[in-house]
């Protein structure tokens, strides 16, 4: 048994979506997204078995490419994440309907196929073809599902396309310099390339032009809040939830052990960067009078954090960048879920149209109000546990990266309290909110359980996660 | 056994927590206070056993529960240490806690919503307890953070009206502020000691020859911040009074006798490090002070009862920290837990006077209550007289200390400690006489519906105001319980134990006689002349700006709040756009390339041909007249 | 039997042949009339018909003679194609004018 | 040698079924004789060897591409049965003439002698120029054809006066021949000029810039099919032509000539993409688009000697995603005055496989992974960052952004416009030809090898 | 100055201006008749190269074919007059200066080239030129493209037809 089948059962499972016509097609992705999320437990049974779950096959000969891939904790950790929140983005759906449901729900079982691929990849082009493949079914389904004026929306998706796209081919050139280099793009036989400081710095350049856009990291980040907004929020979850996750986990996984002494040398420049998308995010998310919004530069902030995380190069700034990005991604899913449930009942995703839901739904509330807090880290939560490593990281490298990256704590829950209290708070709404249904709760209560679960006790992943990223750091450290 | 009992005093709260919210609604009004009130009190119980154990053992209980976060040179596991400082604070807070929550189940019994307040209640209690005995500074901060939460949602209680939304907001932003500073008081501490334990750190820091003062004093003072954000010090105190929005048993409970004091107690915790750094010692030292006296100030001319209270908190808590500042953390300590009597007695007597009239909260419009109400009255009484400082009620004994070990140190903090005191003599009584004296001054229906409170809320009120009385007894001069009983944890306890000359009883003197004479002018001016505040418009001079708290909230908002939220604004219409701009312009541009490249095909086979004629020369005179 | 080169020289055939080509392409560009515009493809051709005769004296060799047979046959062909579009365009607009040629463009 | 014969004879035969009245069994009849033909050829792929007098050179390369293009004339000659519909009585004339055209590209691929090379593509060119005035009455493709044969018959000139100074240097026509007297011998300087001119007759041909102008109003003019000939099998022929032409005659490219193809690379890929920005007609569109894949296709020329594998890759491809969209195109314009992006909208909802087809192939032109369009530019860029051309690579690649915006403009308009007229029949041959095109492609995207190691 | 030298020089003054006056002459019938005289003159370089069946077959297609196709179309169009609009100046300016451009690099370019032979070229005394030689080249080296000729012929021929039939209206 090895990680291919995963991939297999994913790509069958957008086709049998697709056959099974518009009706079954919702039930049939839950069913397959489910059976991979099985599978990927078992998988990770295995893995801590100490059984060998990489499949590595010779693919094209000339040039050199292998279909190679390869798990590890890091890999399984994001692959369980994407497995996870398959299933939960999908029965999150199941209250809409949608027009042709057949072709979107295949949409998404292709787009986990993208994704988890790019998660499970070892070898450069196969990893560069999944990241690239993800980009069209979230195109398709942000530009077809997706709300709001069509025009706006069409240029919104159109730019985040092409702006995406831009970055990542710049990648490609440098995968293929690297190509020449090393005469293979299999990751192991990268990492024991001997390059110039001068050939490490383009490298690096290159990958951080496709990561930052796609994470994004200021001033890379205009595609995001508009495409957020215009996307229907399945696509939105899947964007911020696992999409935007690819460039993170990219950033460890290929960019730093290619090219650590770029990564060394400028260092400051990267999380600088990093921590100004926090506090600009968290700024800009202050006064956005459109729900989806607020959530999207929310994310900013957040992922801002996690990319200094990441460049710090420590083993708490990686570990940490890990384990965020696993929280970050279950509680922007479960707030855009709570943007969408509101929406599902007012009709709108304008802040100041909302307000005194609380007396009518206490349930939805409570739900709503653990989000936001798990969003502003409060201890107890799973982010708290990534964002107190994260920034204990960057305490390390200087303390006012801290002290400007721990701003994220005050303004994260000024902006989050503020939404809160307009959406949630103040007078009864005159619009009728009928309380959550089975459904909508289910989806909820699993994401703040999982919060809460691994809040406490996150060692199951921290063990997971720390073998290969200890890996990954003697890989930063070779010279 | 011992692990047992913890997790049970650790989560019976808890318990009730989740009973009140998931069945609250079924089991009813009653009855889920009454499960939200055996909670506490279980915990409570639990706490004594423990109190009795330690008094015995001496020993400190530690347990470590699981593994939590690891950190590369640490692993930080949830572990709880049940040592003397923390069990007394868990005493008064489970104490104090069963007897609001009793107090709660009458009081808040017309409110729709009990089950949730009670819920919130426990859940506070729970993070409380988490606070107290967490065994590191990162479970600590799981509770700090918890306790913050519940006040958030307690404050906000009534949620329908938005500005206790802002008050609430505000409260968790000002403690979050605070908290960052904490945080990055620990990350300080675990790089330079690779541990949060508490008694790994104790050891650490007392055990290390060379110890980077510098960073030390960077970690202490950060650590420094994060208490002034909890405890509502300067310059983070400005949620305190706002948070009067929230019900008054929540004041009583959370913003007077239990969460505010944890900035003590995590000082407290780490009097070994603060120790090391007296510069930071002396921040903490004048800040106390500043705070004591400008919360009095503005205590002075507050018309809102709650108001009256909170600046008294804020004051009382500004001395605690004079006492921390100038090392005396058993005198902080022992204020800490009279002030916990009297002021949760003030509290909900002042609930007791709120509900009495209907949620009438400004002082103007009450007046003659002592015969409508002589429990409530005797009761508050007896808790103003502790407060303002009247031997031999509890708070003498404690104020008393703060005083004397302030002069020891410095006059300057005498004098303003002292002052401070007088003016809190005065509000307190200001408070009195505009409540319980004279003519009533409300509206006709309020004085019909004047009336005692029920027994459930008179029953802790004696209780506390007893407390208030005989409090003192725990720590009296030359034969302190208390400090005997801390010394385990504080290190130089007994070399600074006062002598009791005629020094001291002269002080002692000066500081009866401050209280007696703010009580004074609070006679003469409000029963002897029967003066009444006035309405808002009419304050001013000096008064005015009092009256508006310095203006501090002002200055604030227009320092801090505005520009960011101008900024965001500008950034939101400005940077945003503009950053788009130049992404599209890119887009633009080589759109408009396009355009004007269709004028160059303009389709005449002429100019085709020209085009084709001019390459084929190019090429052809580069590569063989240009070699 | 000597070789007429020795007296003309194979330099004068190719600034010869350059210029009539070179004509040929001036024709091209200059006329509007598209027979005229023909015919003066058929002169680039012819002048390189003549270089290639020039240059199979040259290497006295029969190939380059042969060769001017595709050209006159490719010559041909184009021109019975190139006519027939003409015609076709002529019954369209009833005017043989390159420069009107101007519907596709942008 | 047995290919081109055999196509010739197909040809002929083709004529004969009009006398025969044969008049329905024509365009099966072909498509079966060019499978025929495509298994003689793959069955004798790996004899080389060359015939009369060194005048037809069999070898891989040309096997390979004939076979490319005999599958690129069998979708063509697919895509015939419907647009010829209405034109019944020339049926024959213009399946014959497709498969003259072909021969003419085989010819072309797989000469020895630089009188077939010439003959070949007068062949081509000349049925091209037919095929492109073949719209008789319409105005728009006499425009076209006459623009195609003023611009096509000059260009004929310059490579004709390109071989007359090869010939005038080398004293010889065959390839073999030149290609040992230009290693050993000190050149005549008419021999670099002759390449470098019949060079600038091929990238008339292939529409590179600055000679490119012909290219969108040809297309644009012409019948929709021609257009799908053109801008496929045509402009594949002339790529590999002139690959061939320089790796044969001259093995050692100078410097400054590798200069010369790599600014008109660039130029042709920025001048392309640029342009297609702001084209409404589709057919105009892809013209451009052509244009700047003929910059792509340029680069192999900077890597001669191993980048013909890469090259046949990316010609494939190129021509077989260029089939998919043009039988979709073929489709939908069909009865309609012009190819404008208008004519699109909707059809994703109105016709979903079709849609997902021309989806399909306009990603494969602009790169998307799993289409093999991807793997050609990467290979492509692989052989000349290798070559040492890292700038034309980065050029390419903003290329390569820019290009999606037009693609995605009509991608977009099939799916978020709403749809103006139904369109009725589903003819069954194009979406043969549309979905085995694009299947193909998508199977060349999944299994590279299957190319790339065919010319190793 | 050898006679030949002379009758070169004479032939080509004639091919020239002959070349020129067709492209310049307002009426497309005189610019066919000296194209005619041009094709004569270039048939007389043939005679001088001693290419004589080269020369015949030169006239009778060229002068015989092609121009009397294009006296054909001429007269079928009518266009016997000089109807022919001036360019503007800017196109005419265009056609100068590329081909003062064109003549001037491809002539640089050849008198830059180092001279190919001092004076004697070669002379291998072998018939390379009569008929029976050509004869031979052309149908036994040359079989394949000549026969591929034929092709090309025939693709012209179904080209024109293509273009000129008219349908049978059948639908």
């Amino acid at each position: 048994m090895n990680v291919s089948l995963l991939l297999i059962l994913l790509l069958v499972g957008a086709f049998a979506t697709y056959l099974a016509g518009d009706k079954l097609a919702s039930k049939v992705a839950l069913f397959f997204s489910l059976a991979v999320l099985g599978c990927s437990i078992v998988l990770l049974n295995h893995f801590n078995a100490g059984e060998n779950i990489s499949f590595i096959n010779q693919w094209i000969s000339q040039p050199n490419i292998s279909f190679a891939l390869q798990a590890d904790g890091l890999s399984l950790a994001m692959l369980l994440l994407t497995t996870a929140l398959t299933p939960l983005i999908i029965f999150s759906s199941f209250g809409n309907e949608y027009k042709n449901a057949k072709s979107f729900y295949a949409l998404i079982l292709f787009m986990a196929f993208a994704m988890a691929g790019t998660f499970l990849a070892a070898d450069g082009l196969l990893y560069y073809i999944f990241w690239e493949l993800s980009l069209i079914p979230i195109y398709f389904i942000a530009l077809l599902w997706g709300n709001g004026d069509a025009e706006e929306r069409k240029t919104a998706v159109v730019k985040f396309f092409i702006y995406t796209l831009a970055g990542s081919l710049f990648m490609l050139v440098a995968f293929i310099y690297l190509y020449q280099r090393a005469g293979s793009l299999l990751i192991d036989d990268l990492y024991k390339l001997d390059l110039t400081a001068s050939e490490q710095l383009w490298i690096f350049l290159a990958f951080f032009l496709a990561y930052a856009i796609k994470i994004p990291i200021i001033p890379f980040h205009t595609w995001q809040a508009k495409v957020y907004q215009k996307a229907p929020t399945v696509g939105t979850m899947l964007l911020s939830g696992i999409m935007l996750k690819m460039g993170l986990y990219s950033v460890i996984r290929w960019q730093l052990p290619i090219a650590p002494l770029a990564a060394k040398q400028y260092m400051f420049v990267f999380i600088a960067l990093g921590i100004a998308g926090v506090i600009y995010g968290s700024i800009v998310a202050l006064r956005q009078k459109d729900l989806k919004k607020l959530l999207a530069y929310s994310s900013l902030a957040h992922v801002g954090l996690i990319a200094a995380g990441a460049y710090t190069l420590t083993l708490d700034g990686l570990r940490g960048a890990v384990l965020q990005m696993i929280a970050h991604g279950f509680v922007v899913v479960g707030l855009f879920f709570a943007a969408e449930i509101i929406f599902r009942r007012y009709d709108t995703r304008t802040i100041s149209e909302m307000g005194g839901i609380r007396s009518q739904s206490p349930k939805f509330t409570s739900m709503f109000m653990i989000l936001v807090l798990a969003s502003v880290a409060l201890p107890s939560t799973f982010n708290f546990v990534g964002e107190f490593t994260v920034l204990y990281s960057l305490s390390q490298i200087n303390i006012w990266f801290a002290i400007l990256g721990g701003t994220t704590i005050i303004l994260g829950a000024y902006y989050m309290l503020k939404m809160f209290q307009h959406v949630m708070l103040g007078e009864t709404n005159k619009k009728i909110f009928a309380d959550v249904t089975l459904n909508e709760g289910l989806t909820m209560v699993i994401i703040v359980a999982v919060l809460f679960f691994f809040g406490m006790y996150p060692k199951p992943i921290i063990d997971l996660i720390t073998p290969s990223l200890e890996n990954i750091l003697t890989q930063i450290n070779r010279n | 056994m011992d692990t047992n009992l913890a997790l049970v005093l650790l989560l019976t709260p808890l318990l009730g927590f989740l009973i009140n919210v998931f069945f609250g609604k079924k089991l009813g009004k009653t009855f889920s206070g009454i499960v939200g009130t055996l909670s506490v009190v279980v915990s409570f119980a639990v706490t004594l056993y423990f109190f009795g154990y330690i008094t015995v053992a001496k020993q400190p209980i530690q347990i470590i529960l699981f593994d939590w976060i690891s950190i590369s040179n640490f692993n930080l596991s949830f572990g709880l240490l049940l040592d003397q400082l923390s069990i007394l604070w868990l005493l008064f807070v489970t104490g104090i806690g069963s007897l609001i929550h009793l107090y709660s189940i009458s009081y808040m019994h017309d409110d729709e919503k009990m089950h949730t307040f009670f819920a919130y209640l426990n859940l506070f209690v729970f993070f409380m307890i988490t606070l107290v005995i967490g065994s590191n500074l990162l479970v600590m901060f799981i509770g700090w953070e918890g306790v913050g939460l519940c006040s958030y949602l307690l404050i906000g209680f009534w949620h329908k009206n938005q500005e206790y939304n802002d008050a609430a907001k505000k409260a968790f932003i000002m403690n979050r502020i605070g908290d960052l500073g904490l945080l990055i008081g620990i990350f300080i501490l675990g790089m330079l000691f690779s541990t949060l334990d508490f008694t790994t750190l104790k050891t650490a820091i007392s055990g290390a020859t060379n110890l980077n003062s510098y960073w030390l004093g960077v970690a202490a003072f950060a650590l420094f911040i994060g208490a002034c954000g909890k405890s509502a010090q300067i310059p983070l105190y400005t949620w305190l009074p706002d948070a009067m929005a929230g019900p008054t048993p929540v004041s009583a409970l959370i913003h007077a006798a239990t969460m505010v004091t944890a900035g003590i107690f995590m000082i407290s915790r780490l009097n070994f490090l603060f120790d090391l750094t007296p510069e930071v010692q002396n921040i903490i030292a004048i800040i106390g002070a500043i705070t004591a006296l400008v919360a009095a100030t503005i205590g002075l001319v507050q018309n809102d009862i709650k108001k009256v209270l909170a600046y008294s908190t804020v004051s009382q808590l500004g001395l605690m920290f004079l006492a921390l500042g100038l090392g005396a953390y058993q005198v902080a300590i022992f204020h800490v837990v009279t002030h916990a009597f009297f002021k949760a007695c003030l509290f909900l007597g002042s609930g007791s006077v709120i509900h009495a009239l209907g949620g009438e909260q400004d002082m103007r419009k009450m007046g003659g209550l002592k015969k409508a109400m002589p429990i409530t009255f005797m009761t508050m009484l007896v808790a103003s007289l502790a407060i303002a400082g009247i031997f031999p009620f509890a708070g003498f004994w404690s104020k008393d200390e703060i005083l004397i070990t302030a002069f020891e140190h410095n006059i300057v903090l005498w004098v303003i400690g002292s002052v401070a005191s007088i003016m809190t003599a005065f509000y307190m009584f200001r408070l009195m006489y505009l409540t319980f004296f004279k003519e009533f001054r409300g509206t006709e229906d309020q004085k019909h519906h004047l009336h005692e409170s029920p027994s459930l809320i008179t029953a802790p009120l004696i209780i506390l105001a007893v407390l208030s009385f005989i409090g003192g007894l725990i720590s009296l001069p030359k034969n302190s319980w208390l400090n005997e009983y801390l010394a385990p944890i504080f290190r130089k306890v007994t070399e600074e134990e006062h002598t009791l000359g005629t020094f001291e009883y002269g002080l002692m003197a000066i500081a009866l006689a401050g209280a007696f004479i703010g009580i004074g002018i609070a006679y003469s001016k409000y029963i002897k002349q029967n003066s009444v505040p006035e309405e808002d418009s009419k304050i001013t001079g000096i008064s005015k700006v009092l009256y508006n708290k310095y203006y501090v909230d002002e200055a604030y908002d227009v320092l801090f709040v505005k520009p960011i939220n101008a900024l965001s604004g500008f950034f939101r219409d400005y940077i945003e756009t503009s950053i788009s701009a130049l992404v599209f312009g890119l887009a633009k541009v080589t759109n408009e390339l396009s355009f004007q490249g269709k004028k160059l095909h303009n389709g005449s086979i002429g100019f085709y041909l020209f085009a084709f004629v001019l390459g084929l020369c190019a090429i052809i005179s580069y590569l063989f007249l240009a070699q | 039997m000597n070789n007429i080169l020795n007296q003309i020289g194979i330099e004068n055939y190719i600034f010869l042949c350059v210029i009539l080509f070179c004509i040929g392409v001036f024709g091209v560009l200059y006329r509007r009339n598209a027979i005229i515009v023909f015919m003066s493809i058929e002169i680039m051709l012819n002048a390189v018909n003549l270089l290639f005769v020039a240059f199979s004296t040259y290497h006295q060799d029969a190939q380059g003679q042969v060769f001017v047979f595709f050209s006159m046959a490719v010559a041909a062909a184009e021109v019975a194609v190139g006519l027939a579009i003409l015609v076709s365009i002529f019954r369209n607009s009833g005017t043989i004018d390159v420069a009107n040629l101007k519907n596709l463009k942008g | 040698m047995n290919t081109l014969i055999a196509i010739t004879g197909l040809g002929v035969l083709c004529l004969l079924f009009e006398i025969l009245n044969l008049r329905k069994a024509i365009v099966p009849m072909t498509i079966i004789g060019l499978l025929a033909i495509l298994g003689l050829t793959v069955s004798e792929f790996n004899t080389s060897g060359s015939f009369y007098n060194n005048m037809i050179v069999v070898n891989k390369f040309s096997m390979a591409f004939s076979s490319l293009f005999i599958v690129l004339t069998i979708f063509l000659v697919g895509l015939s049965h419907n647009f010829y519909e209405d034109h019944q009585s020339k049926l024959s004339d213009f399946i014959a003439i497709k498969i003259f055209l072909l021969s003419g590209a085989v010819a072309m691929v797989s000469f020895g002698n630089l009188a077939m090379f010439f003959l070949g593509i007068e062949v081509l060119s000349i049925s091209l120029y037919v095929l492109a005035a073949s719209n008789r009455m319409n105005l728009k493709s006499n425009e076209a054809g006459m623009k195609y044969f003023l611009m096509g018959s000059f260009a004929s000139g310059i490579i004709l006066f390109g071989i007359c100074l090869i010939y005038g240097a080398m004293g010889s026509f065959d390839v073999v021949e030149i290609s040992e007297l230009s290693r050993s011998a000190e050149l005549p300087i008419w021999f670099p000029i002759g390449i470098a001119m019949v060079t600038i007759g091929m990238l008339f041909k292939i529409a590179a810039v600055p000679f490119h102008f012909w290219a969108p109003d040809v297309y644009e003019g012409s019948p929709a099919l021609t257009t799908a000939t053109m801008s496929t099998l045509a402009k594949v022929v002339a790529m590999a032509t002139l690959y061939k032409l320089l790796s044969v005659m001259n093995a050692n490219i100078s410097y400054a000539f590798q200069i010369i193809i790599v600014v008109l690379s660039i130029a042709s890929m920025t001048v392309g993409n640029i342009m297609a920005l702001r084209q409404t007609n589709v057919k105009r569109m892809l013209a451009f688009s052509g244009i700047s894949h003929a910059g792509f296709m340029l680069m192999a020329l900077l890597s001669l000697s191993t980048s013909a594998s890469d090259l046949l890759y990316y010609a494939s491809t190129y021509s077989l995603a260029g089939i998919a969209a043009f039988s979709v195109i073929l489709y939908v314009c069909k009865n309609r005055d012009n190819e404008d992006i208008v004519n699109f909208h909707g059809l994703g909802k109105t016709n979903p496989l079709l849609a997902a087809v021309l989806t399909g192939a306009l990603l494969s032109m602009a790169g998307i992974p799993i289409f093999s369009g991807f793997f050609a530019k990467l290979v492509l860029f692989n052989q000349t960052i290798e070559a040492g051309y890292l700038v034309v690579v980065i050029v390419a690649v903003i290329n390569s952004i820019i290009s999606v915006g037009y693609y995605f403009k009509l991608i977009l308009a099939m799916y978020t416009k709403e749809p103006n007229e139904e369109r009725a029949g589903t003819p069954f041959f194009i979406y043969a030809v549309a979905v085995v095109s694009i299947a193909l492609n998508v199977v060349l995207g999944l299994f590279p090898s299957l190319v790339l190691d065919l010319l190793g | 100055m050898s006679i030949l030298l002379i009758l070169f020089c004479i032939l080509s003054a004639i091919t020239l201006l002959t070349a020129f006056l067709t492209v310049f002459s307002k009426n497309p019938i005189h610019s066919a008749i000296y194209l005619v005289i041009c094709f004569f003159s270039v048939a007389g370089h043939y005679l001088l190269l001693n290419a004589q069946f080269l020369a015949i077959v030169h006239v009778i297609v060229y002068s015989g074919a092609i121009m009397i196709l294009f006296l054909f179309t001429i007269m079928l169009m009518n266009l016997n007059k000089e109807n022919e609009v001036h360019k503007p100046r800017i196109t005419r300016l265009g056609a100068i200066v590329s081909f003062c451009l064109i003549c001037f690099v491809l002539i640089l370019i050849f008198i830059n080239s180092k001279p190919i032979a001092d004076g004697s070229y070669d002379v291998t005394g072998e018939d390379y030129q009569s008929i029976k030689v050509l004869g031979k080249v052309l149908l036994n080296e040359y079989m394949v493209p000549f026969e591929y000729a034929s092709i090309l012929l025939l693709v012209a021929m179904i080209g024109a037809v293509l273009l000129s039939k008219k349908e049978k209206l059948e639908k």
